[in-house]
Parts: structure tokens; C-alpha cells; sequence
């Protein structure tokens, strides 16, 4: 799960990292009465998942309550790179020395946190690897030693930081690292982390990636989810629990397991098809899971077809065909399906589609005939 | 022979007696699989269809001399059971479960790599078929003989697929390991591969990958420059647009690395040959065992 | 460090362990007012460092407020087992439903925490342990990987708790393990762990020993001393940075090294000497350090003559000879010395010594001679 | 030869630019110890006298080649460089730092025993002479000759003290190795027994212990089951009433294990003679030596 800014900074200051002073805005009044609260100079930032706000004109400077009002009226329903902005983040104006970039990576190749320190910060971090990989400093912690002081220092000395601030980054990092492990996180990106004019050490931004299966021990981040951001038909499937993802195409995709769908896709474009969507029926779906995933699917207007790809291991192939059979009592579909049931229960589950006789269901043997089928079905 | 599990293998099953848990134990004891005990803390004593019913993997060891350990616990309690088991000194520890959270999978690699008396394959995956011999997961044994392919894969479904395709052009398999689609699995295809290399039954490797992470790049370097056998390889998501999350939390595509293009080229560099489809890995298959 | 068991079940508690509510009293009026306001029945419960508080009458059921005064007069001032009573925990009276036994111990041999568990708790567990070693659950726990809630089911199974409290009872270990962490404690016993009739687990005693290197991050624990039961010259010592022990002889004896110091009390021993104390003066004691020490031996009055055996490595001998130098100036000492002094800088403190001329001071040029030479004047 | 450090010792002393730091870095490189590099944080680029100071003990191994670190900082820091000290590859870590938290011992030992890349001497030791050739620590060196009677100390000055009894008897030494008194030194009586079995130099090995824990119990067994070479022992703490602590945390007298009497008789028991004084020491080393 990705946080916007303001949920970021504010799960940072949580676990004691020093941050800008701030409230989140989703009208223009609420954004004016917070950067009277807060004074001026004060910074509207644009909530959105998404980076290049700044030159999107997205992020402005007030420094008092009119421009403070025409920066939160031009920046709320703004559009930045498709998506819309519906909340604004107004902080207190900070006055920078230095901009560094610090970022603590879930590094699964090494299976370790990879702590990442560059005092070239405040811009694109890919293009800086790319032109002077030296510039960043990178170190992987053991997760059974956890975070030490030395490894603080030695980031803050290998990036050459400013001396005075080399103990203060080290504890920023420490800081960091604690929100890492405490919050459960995939990723934390402070881009720029600023050094004040004051030599205070604090987190201009903040991109928070949080382990959706860690969410369980976390319920205050687990509330902290962004819906307006997110696709209807994903909204909706991740209400039923289920994992989709929207594609461009006109085919509509359900198996059971992520490889297998994955699969189903690439087997479906090599026949010339285009997938509608991914759908993962998951393990040991029951029948109204796979009711529920027909009307995802069939939600997105433009599926012409639908392919039902099954083995069943987990996954009994009777569930599937009682909940087809039900999908289609409920929803009546009018795109043809194409369906290949292997696996456990999977001569059940062909004899139950076979009596229930559904209009337009076609059987398929195997995978690569019913994604020959199915693409046929949708031209 | 085959690798993992096999007639030596005597099973304890952490969370025996939940319902998917009791489902799949009896499955596997019905394949021929010797499961020796149960686990479900506060049920120590009872039994599910003869199979005796420990409160802790210690007493399964202790009293039922189990050496593997199938965990079908909940998520939030799997790392615990896992633990356990390494803690209890048993060999070679199989987790099913979904949904184990990112770190403490993290925790539980490290430990047990440092200690280095256990084996980890998954979470998050299907578990180990060696047909004929044993079935320890929830791979639908009926679909697979025994044989001369190893297969090694991260997915499951698409596991049974790739083994199906095999199977209809005649082939067997020595054994089918399930190491998991997750961000930290406790055994790679490498460790795996290694195996397979050493197995006398295994003739041919088929590794099947997907999106995301950098292990299917590390094990064709391993495979160029340490494997004898013949690798056929396979890899799911060519159609996954860059960035999107597909369900497993280890497919996710960052940049230009971890894309199916990079990882089939990256095998391909290596001498492998990668079918495009689950089709076309089987008459690989045919076509380098001559059959 | 240890503390008294009121101490020690405010650590407890701090870290979450459940313990009955109670007050720490230093007089009567105190206690009473404490009893009123816990209700009663309540207990009244001398605060000794010592085992056998209860045989001793140092532990009383109250039933109303005169039993409260009656007790507590009883225990204020009592004496158990030589050491005097100046404090009282009165706290609620319990259920008890059974009385387990649990503690974590700092392993030094197995270099990892001990936890113990047993069901036979309120009494010695040493007899425990000789009589029915089995009813102790005993598990070393990994450092690195911590208290994991399958210790706490495998003590509870092994020890044999009722099934009701198995889960219970790991949460407490895990507590109490997570106080031995935190606290960095080197023992912590809980002698009876007890289950109440309503079925809750609660540390019905407590006793913890605190490392004492590590009170410097624990500022709250460093508060905690309990002078008033310290003997005079030991307190004295304490405020002066040295380690010493008071022990029953006559003769003073002053090293620098725990070992060479336990090695030199021997060798008088086997002179056929008495040592009065055991005196460590340290690695690199300045001069101060060495008058101070001078000071602190002498405040014996059972000193009949001094043994000063320095090897110097890190502690150089010109500055032990000037601080003897120092405090025989300041406190013109009437006992004959015995001065042995090799190592760093031995020759210029020899030379210091010698030049000094102090009135009854021996020079010696080995161990063994030297603790002759004491044991000869001591006479 | 000689043991831990010799004439391939590269020196890289952590708390160098500190008053002890200094003064001791200084000995140790009058004696003749190859002093390489120096680490205080924030003085990198600086000299001691002409060894170069660095920021990091990584860059000391880097840069000036460093092998072995002496570990000369306060004791709130000491564990901290010690994990950068393990974390940089330095094989041999020396630590003379006192007063380390117990627990924090605990971890270190436990870290650096399942990494398995570096040697821990210490904490709260004098640190190793190897006579002759090196010397890393506060041994005052100028009572101590090369020889052939190893030995190795809970205790620092009484170390001196025996080695001292020996050099009055005209016996030299290969290396004192002064393992500390604390709850848990990185390295143990056995550890240092096996090198000096090993060691050609070494014809005798002297272990002085002390009362509390029960290392010289274990060392003694291992003794009389590995070690061809004769082993004279010294316990200091008759003398000491039990359950006292006397200046080292770890001699604690706790019931009826621990004391001296007990262990110098389980040291006996092993058929290693144990002499009551330091000076007793060194006759049986005669004796045994026939000098």
C-alpha cells in the first residue's frame, strides 16, 4: 500500500522523525484555515500518488491567506498525470541549506534493508545513479543486528555530508530505519531530506510503501487507505477480495493462482488477443468468490469475451462451476465465456457446467485451445 | 530417488487439525505420504483419523520422530510454527500458508540461514511432490507419474500446468517443488537446481519463474557455470505492465529489471532455452530427451 | 543491583506484568494510611533483601485498619536475619488458586537468558529443584531471535500449567522477558507466579538483579539504591567509585585488578592472615583514587595493618605512590603499611616512596613477601 | 610462532585519538607491534604520531590493510565498534573497554559466533603479548620474555603476576592471552587452549581462572580430552565469601558451583595440577619443564 505524503509524514513523526509542521486539506476553506494556523510562508502541497507534482504546478508557495486561497482553489481537482487531486498537504515554509536524499529499500535479492544516502537530493535519485553512482551511498543491514551506529556513520562519511550534521543524519537513518521495522514498510524515500539554515536535520517528503500482509498489526495504517485515487472496477474487487488488475484489452481473464493468470495473459496476447484484466481467483475459492469475480470482470464495459482458466489444487473445480453457474443466474452475461477446468473435482465441475447448459459457455480441453478460442470469441 | 521428500520423509502437519489443514494431511497420507504426527497447541492427545495430535513440533520429534513439517497455520501464526520447527532441530520445514508478512519472512531467512541446520521452502507455496514416492502440500498428485524431469518453479497453479503439458507428451517427474511466489522465500531456485544436479533420477530441469525480483537471473549464472543437466525454462508475465502489482508480492516490475523480456534474455544469455508457453516448454522437454 | 520487591514489581509492572495493587510505607502512619486505602483484607510486607521474610513474621494479613498498625509496628524496625526492616509494601490481599514459579536468569555458561517455569511455586525452589528436578521447565532462548511465543507454550506444556493458563501464561514469560531486555536485568524471579481463583496470572513477588553497567541508560533504576541496608564502609567506597567488599579480618588490603586482589587475599589467608576487606582500586587509578582508598580501609577501626600489592599495566606506580604520599599527609595513618609495587613506572614510584620516608611503611619486592610481612605486623 | 597476534598483526586501534587511546597505541608500537591505521570518527585525515586516523574502521581495513583492532573506546560506544570492527572483516577484535552492559555482551557474543568471520578477545581485558613480537593491549611487555609457556587469564594484573613468577624462574612466554572476567568474553579458556595446542612455540599452557561461572570446569574437561600438552592452573578467590561480588562481574560465587575449591578440584580431577599461589604456579611449571 502507497501512502500519499501527509500520511507518510505523519508515520515518520510517529516514530520520532522530525518533520515540517502540517495539516491535510480536502476543501479550500480547510486549506486556508491551516495555513492561518500555521503562519507564512507556508507550502500547498498536492496530494497524489504519483511524482512530478512540482512541475505540475502542483506544489506553491503562499505567503499570505490570498495566495494561500488561490493556491489551494488552483491545486484541489487539479489533474496531474491522470489522476485527480482531492486533497492538499499546507506546511509551514522551511528554510533550506542542503537538500540530501535517504531511503531504506526492502531489498529482497540480498534479504536485507538496503539504506540508501546521497547528498544530491531534492531531484530524480534514478538519474543521479545513473550519472554518478558514486554520489550514493548504499548499505544493507542484517535484520537480525538491526540498525548500529556505525552504520549511520559510515553512510553520513561514504556520502560526505557536512560534519556537523554527520551524528544527526546517523540518528535521522536510525530514525528511519525504526519506521522501516516498526511500520512494517517495503519502502521509505525521504526526497529531500533537508538540512535547515539552523542545521536541523528533517523530511521535506516522504514516500511510505507499506506491507499490505503486515496491515493485520498495524490498524491505523491499515485505515489510512487512498479509494479516490483507484480504479472503480479495482475499488471493487478489492472489496470482495480479490486481486485484480485493469488492463487495456477486451478479454477478461479469471484463473486461480498469480502464475497461472500471469500465463493465461502472455498465452492470450501470443494468440493474438488482448487481456481486459488479471484476476486471481486466489487459493481454495468458493463459489461466491468466483460469482463475485464475473461481475468485476464483467463490470469493465469493455470485455467482449471471458476466459476461465482453472487447475484446481487448492481450488476445487466444482466451487468454480457452482459459482459460475451462479454468476450467470444473477447476472446473466451476454459475452460468450470460454471455460477449462483441470484439476481437483474438475470432472465434477465439467459435469455440473455441462447440466447446467449456460448460453454461450463453450468447454475447452486445454489452455492453449481455450486461448485460441477466446480470442476467436472476441473479434 | 528424487529430492526433498520421499520414502524417508516422516511428516508433522503444524495446524493438522484446521479444516484445509486435516483436508490436505489426509490427502497426502491417502498418496502414500508417511505422516507421523500432528501439531495443534491445546489438542495434544486427541488424534484426526489415526494420526496422533502433539501440543508442540518438540513432542513430534520427540515422540513421533517427525524430520519435515508441513506448516497450515493462519499467517499471523506461521512464523511462530516455522520457528518452532527450526527450533525443534527438524530438517526440512515446507510452509504453505499465504499472506505471512514481508519482514518477518525477513526474520525467519536470516535466522535460519545463520543457524544452518534447517531447510525452508516457501511460504506461499504448494509444497513438494515427488511422485510415487511422496506428497507433502497440496499439489493434485493424480496429474503427475514419476519420471525424469525435476521441476522448480514459483507458482503453483502454473506448476500443475507446466506439469500437465509434460505429462501429455509421456513425461514423468522425479520431483515438483513449490519454493513460492513471495518477497523472501527460505529456498531459492538455486538451492533447488543444486539438488536436482545431484539427484541420479533427474535427467532434466525445468525451472519455471516470473516477474519481478532477480532470482531467475542468479540461477542462470549458477546454471551456466555449476549444472550438467539440461534446464529448460519458462517464464510468466510478458503481458504484465511495468509497475503493477499481479497478485503475488514478489511480481512486482521496478524498472527496466525484473521484466519477463529481461529475465528469458538473461536465461537465454546463459545457454537455457525458454519456452514462451507452457506448450512449448513440453516440446523443449521432447525434443532435448529425444523422446 | 538489586532491588527490593516493591521495586522490583514497579519495573514489573512499567513493563506490563499485572501485580497487585500496592504502597511502600517507611512508618507506620504511612502503612496505615496505604492499608486504608487499598481496603482489606491487605498484606503487610517487611521490604528486606533476604529469603525467609514470612518465617521470620515479616509478611501479615490485615483484616482492618488496627491489624494494619499493628502489623506495621511489628515490621518497621524488625530485624531479619541481621538486616533491618526500614520499609513496607502493603498491598491487596490475593485469591490464590495455585502458586507457580518462574524466572529468567542471565546464563553466563549457555550465553543466553534461562527461562524457568514451574507449578511449584511458594517455596524454595533449590529444594525444587534437588527433590523433582522434572517439575522445572527449563529453555535457553536465542538472543538474537527473542522470546517467541512458542517458548512460552513449550514451558507451559513441559511444566504441566493448568490449560486454561497456557496461553496466559506465555503472554506473562513474554513480558517478564521483555522486562529482562529492557531493563537489562541479570535475574528476574517471580516466587509465586499465582493464578487467582478468577483465573488471572500475577507476579505475586518479585526479586531483580539490575546489571549495574548498564544503569547509566536506565537513570529511573539508577534512583533505586537501598543505602539504609548498606554497610558503612561499602556505602563510603561506593561514593567514592571503588569497589570494595567488607569482609571479617584485620588486615587491609588494596590491589589493582579484581584478580590480583582475590589472589592477594589468598596468599595472606595462607600466611595465616585475616583480610578486613577486599579493596579493587582499578585499571588506572589516578592518585585521588588511592588516597580515597586509603581512607575507606582505615575507616575500619578492626585494620590492624595494610597491604598495598600493585602490579601496574594500565595503572602506573608513581601515582599509587603519590597518592599514598597524599594520605598519609591527610590522614596520618597510626597502622604499619606493607607497599609492594611493580609494573608501569615502578621504579619512579619506588623511588617516590623511598624519597617520602613515611613513618612504618615496609617496601616489599614480591607478593609472597609482602603478605608475610603483613600477616607479621598484624600480630 | 605465537598466538592471535605476531609479526603479521596490522594494528588498527579504535578510540586512538582518546588520552589512554593514545598512550597505549604508542607502547604497543614502541614494542614493535605494526600499528597500521587509527579510527575516531570525525578526525579522519588526522595522524597519531604518524599512524593515519581514520573515520570509519572500515576504511582503516581498505586503506591501510588492517587485520586485528584493539578496541579502546568508553564503554557506552565499545559495542558499537565492535560491530563495525566484525561488520568490516577485521578477523581478530581485541577489547579492552570495561564496564560493557551484560547484555550487550550477550548480543556481540551471539553476532559474531553465527557470522563466523571474526575472533572476539575481551571485553575487559589486557589484551595479548606475544613477547618478542607484538604486543596489543596494556600487558606492561618489559617483564615478559619470548619462551615456551603459554598462558591464558580471567584476570589482567594477576596475569602479570604469574608471568612475572615465571620470569623469575627464567621462563618466557609464546603469548599471555588476557580473555577477561566479564559475564560473557567473546573468546573463552577453550579457544585460546586449542591455539596453543596447535602453536609449535608452546610447550606448556598456564590458565589462571577465578571463582564464579564455570568455564574452568568446562576448560578442564576439554583439557583432559584434547590437549596433549601439560596445563598448569591458578584460581584465585579461596578467600572470597560466597555470593559477594568482587569488582568483576563475573565472579559471582552462586551456591555451591562456582567456588574455588570446586573448581580447582574438578581441575584436578582432569590431572591438571593447580597451584595455590602464583608463585606455586611457577614451581610446577619447573617441575614440569624440568628447568
Amino acid at each position: 500500500m502507497d501512502l500519499l505524503e501527509y500520511q507518510g509524514k505523519e508515520l515518520l513523526a510517529r516514530q520520532g522523525v522530525p518533520v515540517p509542521n502540517g495539516h491535510a486539506a480536502k476543501t479550500v476553506d480547510e486549506a486556508v484555515a491551516a495555513a492561518e494556523q500555521i503562519g507564512y510562508p507556508c507550502v500547498v502541497k498536492a496530494q497524489v500518488q504519483i511524482g512530478g507534482r512540482g512541475k505540475a504546478g502542483g506544489i506553491k508557495l503562499a505567503n499570505n491567506v490570498e495566495e494561500a486561497r488561490e493556491h489551494s482553489e488552483a491545486i484541489l481537482g487539479m489533474d496531474i498525470r491522470g489522476l485527480t487531486v482531492h486533497e492538499v498537504w499546507v506546511e509551514e515554509a522551511s528554510d533550506i541549506a542542503s537538500e540530501y536524499y535517504a531511503s531504506i529499500v526492502f531489498d529482497r535479492s540480498a534479504k536485507a534493508p538496503l539504506v540508501l544516502l546521497s547528498t544530491k537530493g531534492g531531484m530524480d535519485i534514478e538519474a543521479v545513479a545513473d550519472e554518478d553512482p558514486d554520489a550514493i551511498a548504499r548499505l544493507h543491514v542484517d535484520p537480525l543486528l538491526g540498525f548500529q551506529d556505525f552504520h549511520g556513520r559510515r553512510l553520513a562519511f561514504d556520502a560526505g555530508v557536512d560534519e556537523d550534521v554527520v551524528r544527526p543524519i546517523g540518528q535521522m537513518l536510525a530514525k528511519l530505519y525504526g519506521a522501516f521495522c516498526d511500520e512494517e514498510a517495503m519502502l521509505i524515500e525521504v526526497n529531500p531530506l533537508i538540512i535547515t539554515t539552523d542545521r536541523q536535520v528533517k523530511a521535506l517528503d516522504a514516500k511510505v510503501t507499506l506491507d499490505n500482509n503486515a496491515l493485520f498489526r498495524h490498524p491505523e495504517n491499515a485505515a489510512l487507505s487512498d479509494p479516490s485515487n483507484e480504479d472503480p472496477q479495482e475499488l471493487m474487487a478489492k472489496e470482495r477480495d480479490l486481486t485484480y488488475v485493469k488492463l487495456d484489452g477486451d478479454i477478461g481473464i479469471l484463473g486461480n493462482g498469480a502464475g497461472l493468470v500471469m500465463s493465461t495473459l502472455d498465452v492470450v496476447a501470443q494468440a493474438g488477443g488482448s487481456p481486459a484484466n488479471f484476476l486471481d481467483a486466489g487459493g481454495g475459492s468458493k463459489a461466491e468468490a468466483i460469482t463475485a469475480a464475473v461481475e468485476v470482470i464483467l463490470s469493465d464495459p469493455k470485455v467482449k469475451a471471458v476466459l476461465f482458466n482453472i487447475f484446481g489444487g487448492i481450488t476445487r473445480c466444482d466451487e468454480v462451476a457452482k459459482g459460475l453457474i451462479e454468476a450467470f443466474a444473477q447476472i446473466k452475461p451476454t459475452v460468450p465465456f470460454v471455460v477449462r477446468l483441470d484439476g481437483t473435482n474438475d470432472e465434477a465441475g465439467r459435469k455440473l457446467l455441462a447440466d447446467a447448459n449456460l448460453p454461450n459457455v463453450h468447454a475447452e480441453a486445454t489452455m492453449l485451445a481455450a486461448a485460441e478460442r477466446v480470442v476467436e470469441l472476441a473479434k | 530417488m528424487s529430492v526433498l521428500v520421499g520414502t524417508d520423509t516422516r511428516l508433522v502437519v503444524s495446524g493438522i487439525t484446521g479444516r484445509e489443514g486435516t483436508f490436505h494431511t489426509l490427502n497426502n497420507r491417502d498418496y502414500g505420504t508417511n505422516v507421523v504426527a500432528g501439531v495443534t497447541p491445546g489438542k495434544g492427545g486427541q488424534d484426526v483419523e489415526g494420526i496422533p495430535v502433539f501440543n508442540t513440533l518438540h513432542e513430534s520429534v520427540d515422540k513421533a520422530g517427525a524430520n519435515t513439517a508441513m506448516i497450515f497455520v493462519p499467517p499471523r501464526f506461521a512464523a511462530d510454527s516455522i520457528l518452532e520447527a527450526e527450533d525443534a532441530g527438524i530438517e526440512l520445514i515446507i510452509a504453505i500458508t499465504e499472506g505471512i508478512p514481508a519482514h518477518e519472512e525477513l526474520r525467519l531467512y536470516n535466522h535460519i540461514k545463520s543457524r544452518g541446520t534447517s531447510r525452508l521452502i516457501g511460504p506461499n507455496c504448494p509444497g513438494i511432490l515427488s511422485p510415487g514416492k511422496a506428497n507433502v502440500g497440496i499439489i493434485p498428485a493424480s496429474f503427475f507419474s514419476e519420471g525424469q524431469v525435476g521441476v522448480v518453479s514459483r507458482s503453483g497453479t502454473l506448476t500443475y500446468q507446466i506439469g500437465n503439458e509434460l505429462a501429455q507428451k509421456g513425461f514423468g517427474n522425479s520431483s515438483i517443488v513449490g519454493i513460492g511466489g513471495d518477497p523472501v522465500p527460505g529456498s531459492g531456485f538455486i538451492d533447488i537446481i543444486e539438488l536436482f544436479e545431484a539427484d541420479p533420477q533427474t535427467e532434466l530441469i525445468v525451472m519455471s519463474g516470473e516477474i519481478g525480483g532477480d532470482s531467475e537471473e542468479q540461477a542462470a549464472e549458477y546454471i551456466r557455470d555449476h549444472v550438467t543437466k539440461p534446464v529448460v525454462g519458462y517464464i510468466a508475465g510478458f503481458t504484465a505492465p511495468p509497475g503493477k502489482q499481479m497478485g503475488h508480492a514478489g511480481a512486482i516490475v521496478s524498472g527496466s529489471q525484473g521484466t519477463a523480456v529481461a529475465k528469458a534474455e538473461a536465461m537465454e544469455a546463459c545457454g537455457i532455452r525458454v519456452g514462451r508457453t507452457p506448450t512449448a516448454v513440453a516440446e523443449i522437454v521432447a525434443e532435448q530427451l529425444g523422446a
